[in-house]
């Protein structure tokens, strides 16, 4: 379906967004002011940014270590984002989560996962309580290529089978689980397959195409809202960086690394639809600068932020106890 | 007041609750029974029959059954949680956790925590406890510290009918995420139940026995244990008190002080193998906040630091039985 | 290939010790004699033996809770499973395993395992061993439909694959796990294609027959023997009995329950070696009574034996502590 | 002799051993890493570091990379175990356990109780351990309790480099499984430690420094902070003991009662959550055993029952921390 001259804007501005972000958390990461480990989405944005494009804050994700990203593409706010992922009292989490645990459940944001393989058992029971409460909205398990070999994902992707829920499971499929290629450690080679395996129709995508991840999510919901239960998208797309900001890298060539960034969901973007005369260069030029300026405000806010109060140390553990 | 078994009155909390709240569902395996078969649905309900009745009330939206796959079971109930039902999900017998442990502790239990107070998941995971079943090595274990342990999880080990049913719509009323511990040797005991629903809040100990020498805190099915070696002591003047903390957490911790302040010595009665027990919690809470009340040295009753073996007579001497409970407390009597 | 005569009778000899075995279980099991639960075999025999029928000491299996089957097709004694299934001292296992843990390592059988998905990553070990040592021996896992849907059984299959280990991955698809059908619980139908799709070889074959069981079986053995990693037989079979002894099976019409007994292995093994003049029926019933004294013996000294010396108790948790 | 890293203690006794000894082999995600990759293999050497060079020497074939599948590596480590060879399993973060604890404490732990004593499962489960990295709820837990209350699992927690070789070598010689819990924030601290193999024996506790008023038993990377304590408390006139278990599984109850007996009072440091912990369950042992000898409350400093949060003025304050084992130490000073 072709999407307005708005949408278009929207697309190219969550792309850049999260670019413009995992650049900077690369910066600050450098310059010690995010604590912990950082892994970013560079290169993955047209998944991310395809997948939840048509996706309310009613439909649900549940999302990766690498999970940026998806919250970006989900609408999380970005200033939020980056007083959690750099430990501060105004993030999303209070400062309780960081990086891999930030959540935003008014977007539907079921949280980043520092457990491979954590998420789409809980994106299965997001989905089963849609069909339960018929809303018509649907949830999306986001894993990696390395978690593909997680049991817990298969057991998710069976679970939806049988309960014929409306659960999508993306497989974002980068070539690396941490510093092991897919292509040793994914037996058989294609993670479409194993989702086929348990009955549900499964797509390889190609994730450098905004418009290839858009379209195959689309025939996802599509299929989700039939209530014949979940979707598969393996989508193929490229790790620009190490495994966290730091990786060294040793086991990837400096060729294959440059191969990897000639595959740039950004540039191809801005191509095709100037090429399509649907957005001037002009207009893409504007929306960089104007995400640039979100991200400095976002940054230097976040620094100057102060940290949690000590006190919130033993708070929100339970409702009552 | 009729009498009900330890089995029916779950049972009642659940159907009560059910009625009342549209959000209630149950899943698992075999919750249902016969999905798929050639026979009839619903009869099995749950391999225990705690279920009973409840898919032919409450149909398949309601009571649904599932693949053999724990993670993914619980995890579902974790994310439906999460948006907005009251999942009750079942592990048949709570040795199969291993399985599925990452999604109680490091999903379900830390949400809230992890997301700075945003989320709630209110669910309960049901699962079978204890030995005496012969059932060896991987279908008898306990495991409550395991979950004890556990920062953002509620644990309930009721010890009799009418507890079993108020703390388990007290359970289904809140909104942690809580396990429910069912004793496989006390779903055929009775006592009086009312037809009703109540509450039983959670952190509020039983006082079971009062007594006057001697405190002795057990847990789930040890509770009668307890009581029965606690009536053959008073034969020889020894007036045991004894304390079921009902929920492990939250604990109690000021009725098992208040019982020692009195009494001034204290015995712990376990079934779980004794390292990082509840047996040596307990003991370690009063051995700093009622040091000065002890009059004599805290003895635990556990299991031996061994799986549950089959044979019988091994099973039987592995649980914390009469005798080996009867020989702490007078070893406990007799120091000064 | 043609099986000798003597191998024949072996072969009906271990079917027929497992249906002697199981139905005088089921017997000791209501007359109080066998503590806990027993998972009985009957209508799978051609499946465990056709799978054992050329495997040596040296080869290693790893079993299920429905593990008496699969220890006598590989040989373990008839008495000292007796003996272990009703706790007592001499018990393959000393009476401390009972029937849901019974091993003997002698025999290279790893052990029943009540933990539906427990044995596969054991048997993928196992089977690592015999690569590293380059034994040329296997090692087989065996799960049922319902143990299909665990996610460890994913997860040794794909180890499998990715390692390229000599493990043969047997699942016993006999329509149910406890009360619930594999047409429900096994998105997609194929055990198989889920084997398939991690990319190993994958058959189905017709548990009934042992001889399609065992030809199945000589080319997973060939596959294996070559180096070129795992395999997988989807046996399709019947489980004549409930889930465990005493089952009243609700879920099952009569008719149902009629047909499964329809499709019995000995009878139809009987009719092949008898009208191919393999074997003469006398010599069949032969075998029959001489497993029927045996078992007999078996029952009658396990109910006779003495239980574990209490001080065992504490025995054998470590090798030294 | 030279000092060495605790992460070099811990290479230098794999390395040895797998040179003596063909049957251990090294499994786990990125133990080499860089499989199927363009580049180098093996330069990772584990995502810590701690395998550095040992794909370079061992190849593929005893230093093998997996794919994320915890459950199928542990369960693959046992069943090695079972037929013959002696892997050394890593779950790089312990927090992972929950994904493959069946595999640890069902199977492996379990195989020779089960099995009528007829099965060894030599096998080591190398793990990282403890708070302090900024890396969240997820990625910063201890977990020792949760394994110490394993029958038929053993425990090490070293808590300098030389222990570290020692305690490595003696479980690769031992027959039965062992989890061996790496503290992060240990991988950079040195102290002198041979060359050459040595053992240092399970259920041996260190006294790491002699006192006399008071005794600190501390876990694995709280030793260092007990002894920074203890250096501070001698100022004020305070002479501490601080003995390190060494291995919490066989745990050395002895040494433990033996300095109590001397100083009559006892803190536990313990980086876990507190119930069910490392420190009540030493705090039971010494109150059953040890009553005799104690002056005061038996205290713990842990972490408290939340979830390990992310922000670091949280995290730092959520660890036990010098001013709260101090403070600890004087309440326990006070009493009287
Ligand atoms: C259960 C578990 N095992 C291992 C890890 C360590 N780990 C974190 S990310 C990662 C790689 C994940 O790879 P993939 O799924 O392809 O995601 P990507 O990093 O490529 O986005 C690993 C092994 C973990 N966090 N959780
Ligand atoms: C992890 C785990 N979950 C559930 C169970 C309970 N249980 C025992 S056997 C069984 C059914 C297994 O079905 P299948 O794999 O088809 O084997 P079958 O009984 O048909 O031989 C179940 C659910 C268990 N033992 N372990
Ligand atoms: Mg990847
Ligand atoms: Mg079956």
């Amino acid at each position: 379906m072709q999407l307005s001259r708005d949408e278009l804007k929207r697309a190219y501005k969550r792309m850049f967004t999260i670019r413009a972000f995992e650049e900077r958390v690369e910066k600050e990461f450098a310059a010690g002011n995010i604590p912990g480990f950082a892994h970013v989405y560079l290169g993955q944005e047209a998944s991310g940014v395809g997948v939840c494009h048509d996706l309310t804050d009613e439909d649900l994700i549940g999302s990766t270590h690498r999970g940026h990203g998806h919250c970006i593409a989900k609408g999380c706010d970005v200033k939020g984002m980056m007083l959690e992922i750099m430990g501060k009292a105004g993030g999303l989490c209070g400062g309780k989560g960081g990086s891999m645990h930030i959540a935003d459940l008014s977007k539907g944001m079921l949280g980043a996962n520092a457990i491979v393989g954590g998420a789409p058992p809980i994106a299965v029971g997001a989905a089963l309580t849609q069909k339960y409460k018929k809303t018509g909205r649907v949830s999306v398990a986001f894993s990696g290529d390395g978690a593909s070999n997680q049991g817990t994902v298969f057991e998710a992707m069976n679970m939806a089978v049988v309960l014929k829920v409306p659960a999508i499971f993306v497989f974002e499929n980068n070539g690396y689980g941490e510093h092991t290629a897919a292509s040793y450690s994914v037996g058989g080679g294609s993670i479409a397959d194993r989702a086929r395996s348990f009955g549900m129709p499964a797509e390889v995508v190609d994730g450098v195409d905004f418009f290839a991840v858009h379209e195959a999510m689309g025939r996802a919901l599509e299929h989700c809202r039939a209530g014949t239960g979940p979707y598969a998208l393996e989508i193929r797309c490229y790790r620009f960086l190490g495994h966290f900001v730091g990786d060294p890298q040793a086991y990837r060539t400096a060729d294959e690394l440059k191969d990897a960034r000639s595959h740039d969901p950004l540039p191809l973007f801005r191509k095709k639809v100037t090429e399509a005369k649907l957005l001037e260069a002009s207009e893409l030029d504007a929306i960089e600068k104007e995400i640039l300026a979100e991200v400095e405000d976002a940054a230097q806010t976040a620094i100057a932020a102060p940290p949690p109060d000590i006190k919130s140390l033993e708070k929100d553990v339970y409702v009552r106890y | 007041m009729a009498k009900k078994s330890y089995r029916t009155a779950i049972n009642d909390a659940l159907r009560g609750e059910m009625r009342r709240n549209p959000d209630i569902i149950v899943l698992g395996e075999d919750v249902a029974g016969g999905q798929g078969a050639t026979g009839d649905v619903g009869v099995v309900g749950s391999v225990f029959g705690v279920l009973g009745g409840l898919y032919k009330e409450f149909g398949p939206t309601r009571v649904i059954d599932t693949p053999i796959s724990e993670s993914a079971i619980v995890g579902a109930a974790a994310g439906a949680a999460l948006t907005g039902l009251r999942p009750v999900a079942e592990i048949m017998f709570v040795d199969f956790v291993g399985v599925c442990f990452d999604q109680i502790y490091n999903q379900a239990a830390k949400f809230r925590y992890m997301f700075g107070g945003k989320a709630k998941t209110p669910m309960i995971i049901r699962a079978t406890i204890g030995a005496g079943f012969r059932a060896g090595a991987q279908h008898s274990q306990s495991m409550h510290p395991l979950f004890t342990m556990v920062p953002g999880l509620k644990v309930v080990m009721p010890s009799n009918a009418y507890d079993a049913k108020g703390l388990m719509i007290e359970a289904l009323r809140g909104d942690d995420p809580v396990i429910y511990l069912e004793a496989k040797t006390l779903y055929d005991t009775e006592v009086e139940v009312p037809d009703e629903a109540y509450r039983v809040p959670f952190g509020e100990a039983r006082v079971a026995r009062e007594g006057k020498d001697i405190t002795l805190v057990a847990f789930g099915p040890m509770v009668p244990r307890a009581l029965a070696v606690a009536e053959t002591l008073a034969k020889d003047g020894i007036s045991a008190e004894v304390v079921d903390p009902r929920t492990t957490s939250p604990l109690d911790e000021d009725t098992i002080l208040e019982s020692v302040e009195k009494t001034g010595r204290l015995v712990l009665v376990d079934e779980s193998p004794p390292r990082c027990s509840l047996a040596s919690d307990v003991a370690a809470i009063v051995a700093d906040k009622g040091f000065k009340f002890l009059k004599a040295p805290i003895k635990s009753v556990t299991c031996p630091h061994t799986p549950v073996p089959f044979a019988p007579v091994l099973e039987d001497e592995y649980m914390p039985n009469p005798r080996r409970i009867e020989a702490a407390v007078r070893a406990v009597m007799k120091f000064d």
